[in-house]
C-alpha cells in the first residue's frame, strides 16, 4: 500500500517535472534583461515553498510529539526536517548561481538570503543534535524543543530583516502584489511546486521508514543487553 | 528560439538542483542498506543471547 | 497561597543564583578562562584591522559582540555541567523548587558572570582601540545588558538541553550561535551606532524592539519548556 | 483510612526507551510506615523505577501518587527525600552552605538554623565551614545523608544506599533509617546488598526485566537465605 503510494507520487513528480522542463525551456518567452538564467526561478521558488512549508510542518509535528508523546510524530518531524533541509540547500545553490550572473557576486548579506542561511544552520544543528543522542525518547523530546526554538527564531529573523537592506527581487507572484510575471510565465512555478511536494512526500515516507527502523534497532540492542 | 545569453549558467543551476536531490537520494539509499544490515545483525544477537539463557 | 508560592519561587531562584555565583567566585575557573579568551581575541583582531583607522568605528559593534558571544560559550558550557559532578542536578530537580525557578536562577548567575567578563573586556577594548563611549554610556549599557540577557537565556536553556550529551562542548555552540543571530544582529547594529555617536532614535529603535522582543519571547519559551527538557 | 493519605501508589507504570520497555505495568501500593527493599539484577529497572518515584523522570504510562497527588507536584516533592548514587553536594561550597541551599529550596523560613541542626546530628558541626572538596569520603557521605533527611521527608528513596558508604556512614545511615522507620516513615531502597537490606525491610519487591516478579512481606525464609527470592521467583 505504502509502496504503491511512493510509486504513484514518484511517477507524478517525474511526469510534471519533465512536462514543465519542456515547457520552461522551449515554450516560455525570453526575459529581456536576464537571458536564459531567469529560468532558474522555476526551481528556486518552488524549492523555497516546499522547504518552508516543511519547516512549519516539522514545528507542528514537534508540538504534536510533546502533546501526545507518540514517537510517530517525532519520526515525521525528523524526516520532514531533513528533506526540507535538502530543499533549502537547493534554494541556496540555485540562488547563488543566479546571483553570480545577475548581481555579479555569489553571496550578499541580504534579508532573504540571510534568513535562508540562518534557517539552514539551525536545522543542520537540529539534525546534528539528533545524531548525538542515542536514547530515542530523550532524542524525540529534546529535538522537539529545538525545533520549536528554531522555528520561532526564523520568524524573528524574518520580521527583523524586513526593515533591513534588501537587494533580493521582491516576490514576483501575482497572489502577493497583483503584478510581476505574466500569467503564462507563472504557472510553471506552481506546477513545479506540486511536483517538488510530491517528491518531498516520497522522500519523507522513505526517511520515516528508516527512522522507525533505527528505533527498532535501538530497542533490539537494548533487549540484547538486558538479557 | 531559446535565449543563448547565460545559457550555461542556467544549465548549472538546473544541474545543481538535481545533483543535490540525487546526492540526498544516494545518501538515503546508503543509509537504508546500512540500517538493514544492522537490523539483521542485532536480530541475530538477540536470538543468540536468548538461546544462551 | 498565591503569594507564598510566588515567594518560594523567588527565594528558590535567588538560592540557585547565589549558589552558582558563590562557587564560581571561589574557583574563578570559568571567569578567568573566559576573560583570558576575550583578551586574546581582542588582540588577534588588532592584527586583522588597523586599530586606529576610521574603519574601526563601523565594525566595533560587531567585534565586541563576537568577543562577548565567544566568552559566553565558555561560561555557559560550565553552567549545567557543574551540576553533573556529584549528581547535584537530581537533588535540585527532586526538590520542590519549580524547574522554572531553577532555570531563572542559573540564567541570572550566568548573566552576572558574563556581564563581569564583558565589562572587563570592554575596558581592554577601550585601551587597545582608543574608543570613547562616554557620551552614550547609558544606552550602551542598556544594549549590552539586553544582548547579554539574550545570550544567557538561550545559552542556559541549551546548556540544560545538552548537559547529558556526549560532545556537549561542541553541540552547545553549534545550536546556540545560529539561534542568537537576530539578537546579535540587533545588538551589533545598535552598539556600532552608539559607538560612532549616533543616539538611539528614529532609525534604530526598530533594532531595540527586536532585541527586547527576542529577550522576551525566549525568556517565556525557556521557562515554559525547561520542565520538558529537565524532567520529561 | 488515615494510612491511605500517606501511602505511595504506583499505578500501572510503564517506561519506554524508544520501543524498549524498561518498566512494564508496575502496580504496587506501598503502605505508609513500611520499608520496601527493591531487588533485581543490574538493568532490571530498579533505578528507572526509583527515578520515577523521585519525580526525576516521567513514566510513559501510568501514575505515581502520594496521598492522591502526583509526585511531580510541588507539595508531594516536599514529602519525598532522595539519596542516589552521587552525593548531590557542591564541592566548592562549605558544609553549611550546601545544606542551607537545600533548606531554602524546601521552603524553610530559617534555613541556617535547620542546616546547623542537621550538621550536629551527623557530627559535622565542627567542620561546618570547611569546603566539601576537602572532606574525607566518609564525611561527604554523612553530609549527603543529612542533605537527604534535611526536610524530614515522609518517604525516603535510596538507590544502592550501602554500596559506596564506609563503616561509619553505614552506621549513621542505619541509625537514621531505624529512627525513620520507628517514626512511621516509608522507606524504599534498591540494593544489591541483600542481607543488609533484608534485615531492615518489612516488604520486598523483585523486579525482573522491567516487570514486578514478586511483591509481598519480608519473611523469615528470606532472612535465613537471602538468595531464596531469586531462586524461587527468578527466571533461572
Amino acid at each position: 500500500m505504502r509502496n504503491k503510494l511512493v510509486f504513484v507520487l514518484c511517477l507524478l513528480a517525474a511526469g510534471i517535472l519533465c512536462w514543465q522542463l519542456y515547457n520552461v525551456l522551449l515554450n516560455l518567452p525570453n526575459e529581456k534583461d536576464q537571458g536564459a538564467i531567469y529560468r532558474i526561478v522555476y526551481f528556486h521558488v518552488p524549492a523555497i515553498f516546499t522547504g518552508f512549508i516543511g519547516f512549519f510542518i516539522a514545528l507542528g509535528a514537534s508540538g504534536m510529539y510533546l502533546g501526545t508523546r507518540n514517537l510517530k510524530y517525532d519520526a515525521f518531524a525528523a524526516a520532514v526536517t531533513e528533506v526540507s533541509l535538502t530543499f533549502a540547500t537547493i534554494v541556496l545553490a540555485t540562488g547563488m548561481i543566479w546571483g553570480r550572473i545577475i548581481w555579479g557576486i555569489w553571496w550578499t548579506w541580504d534579508a532573504r538570503l540571510t534568513t535562508m542561511l540562518v534557517c539552514w544552520l539551525i536545522y543542520a544543528g537540529y539534525l546534528m543534535l539528533r545524531r548525538a543522542i542515542d536514547e530515542p525518547t530523550q532524542r524525540a523530546r529534546l529535538s522537539a524543543v529545538v525545533s520549536i526554538f528554531g522555528c520561532t527564531d526564523i520568524m524573528i529573523v524574518w520580521k527583523s530583516i524586513e526593515w533591513w537592506r534588501t537587494q533580493h527581487p521582491a516576490p514576483v507572484l501575482s497572489v502577493r502584489d497583483g503584478g510581476g510575471m505574466a500569467p503564462g510565465m507563472e504557472s510553471p512555478i506552481y506546477w513545479n511546486w506540486l511536483a517538488l511536494m510530491c517528491l518531498a512526500a516520497v522522500l519523507v515516507i522513505i526517511r520515516m521508514r528508516q527512522e522507525n527502523m533505527s528505533r527498532e534497532i535501538d530497542s533490539l540492542r537494548r533487549m540484547a543487553h538486558s538479557y | 528560439m531559446i535565449d543563448q545569453r547565460n545559457f550555461t549558467y542556467m544549465f548549472y543551476g538546473f544541474a545543481a538542483a538535481w545533483v543535490i536531490v540525487t546526492i540526498y537520494v544516494g545518501f538515503l539509499a546508503l543509509r537504508e542498506g546500512r540500517l538493514r544490515d544492522e537490523l539483521e545483525r542485532v536480530r541475530r544477537m538477540v536470538e543468540d543471547s536468548g538461546k544462551k539463557n | 497561597m498565591g503569594k507564598t508560592s510566588v515567594g518560594s519561587f523567588l527565594s528558590s531562584t535567588v538560592a540557585i543564583a547565589s549558589k552558582d555565583l558563590r562557587s564560581e567566585f571561589r574557583t574563578k575557573e570559568a571567569l578567568n578562562a573566559s576573560f583570558a579568551f576575550s583578551v586574546v581575541i581582542l588582540v588577534l583582531f588588532s592584527f586583522a584591522f588597523d586599530p586606529s583607522s576610521e574603519q574601526l568605528q563601523t565594525i566595533s559593534g560587531g567585534l565586541l559582540w563576537v568577543v562577548f558571544s565567544f566568552a559566553g560559550a565558555l561560561i555557559l558550557n560550565r553552567s549545567f555541567a557543574r551540576e553533573l559532578q556529584n549528581d547535584c542536578l537530581d537533588a535540585l530537580i527532586s526538590s520542590p523548587a519549580p524547574t522554572g525557578a531553577l532555570f531563572l536562577g542559573k540564567a541570572i548567575a550566568n548573566f552576572v558572570l558574563l556581564m563581569i567578563v564583558e565589562l572587563a573586556s570592554l575596558g581592554v577594548f577601550a585601551l587597545f582601540y582608543d574608543s570613547r563611549f562616554g557620551a552614550q554610556l547609558l544606552p550602551i549599557a542598556l544594549v549590552i545588558a539586553l544582548g547579554t540577557w539574550g545570550i544567557t537565556v538561550i545559552g542556559t536553556m541549551f546548556s540544560a538541553l545538552t548537559v547529558n550529551l556526549r560532545m556537549r562542548e561542541m553541540m552547545l555552540p553549534t545550536l546556540v550561535y545560529p539561534l542568537l543571530i537576530p539578537a546579535l544582529m540587533a545588538a551589533m547594529t545598535l552598539t556600532t551606532d552608539l559607538m560612532s555617536g549616533t543616539p538611539i532614535g528614529k532609525d534604530n529603535t526598530i533594532w531595540l524592539r527586536v532585541l527586547i522582543g527576542f529577550d522576551f519571547i525566549y525568556s517565556i519559551l525557556s521557562v515554559v519548556f525547561i520542565d520538558v527538557v529537565l524532567v520529561g | 483510612m488515615p494510612g491511605d493519605e500517606r501511602a505511595l501508589e504506583i499505578d500501572r507504570v510503564s517506561k519506554y526507551y524508544g520501543h524498549f520497555p524498561a518498566l512494564r505495568d508496575i502496580q504496587l501500593k506501598i503502605e505508609a510506615g513500611s520499608t520496601l527493599a527493591l531487588l533485581g539484577r543490574n538493568g532490571a529497572g530498579k533505578t528507572t523505577l526509583l527515578r520515577i518515584l523521585a519525580g526525576l523522570s516521567k513514566p510513559s504510562e501510568g501514575t505515581v501518587r502520594v496521598g492522591g497527588s502526583d509526585v511531580r507536584e510541588e507539595k508531594t516533592r516536599r514529602r519525598i527525600g532522595v539519596l542516589g548514587h552521587g552525593i548531590s553536594l557542591y564541592d566548592e561550597l562549605s558544609a553549611i552552605e550546601n545544606l542551607k541551599i537545600f533548606a531554602t529550596l524546601y521552603g524553610y523560613a530559617d534555613p541556617g538554623k535547620r542546616a546547623g541542626e542537621w550538621l550536629e546530628r551527623v557530627g559535622l558541626d565542627r567542620v561546618r565551614d570547611g569546603l566539601v572538596r576537602e572532606f574525607s569520603r566518609g564525611m561527604r557521605q554523612r553530609l549527603a545523608v543529612a542533605r537527604a533527611f534535611l526536610h524530614d521527608p515522609e518517604i525516603l528513596l535510596f538507590d544502592e544506599p550501602f554500596t559506596a558508604l564506609d563503616d561509619r556512614a553505614i552506621a549513621v545511615l542505619q541509625g537514621l533509617l531505624n529512627g525513620a522507620h520507628s517514626a512511621g516513615r516509608t522507606i524504599i531502597m534498591s540494593t544489591h546488598q541483600l542481607r543488609e537490606a533484608l534485615v531492615l525491610a518489612t516488604h520486598v519487591a523483585l523486579i525482573q526485566r522491567g516487570q514486578l516478579a514478586y511483591t509481598g512481606e519480608r519473611t523469615q525464609e528470606m532472612l535465613d537465605d537471602p538468595a531464596y527470592l531469586y531462586r524461587t521467583y527468578g527466571e533461572n
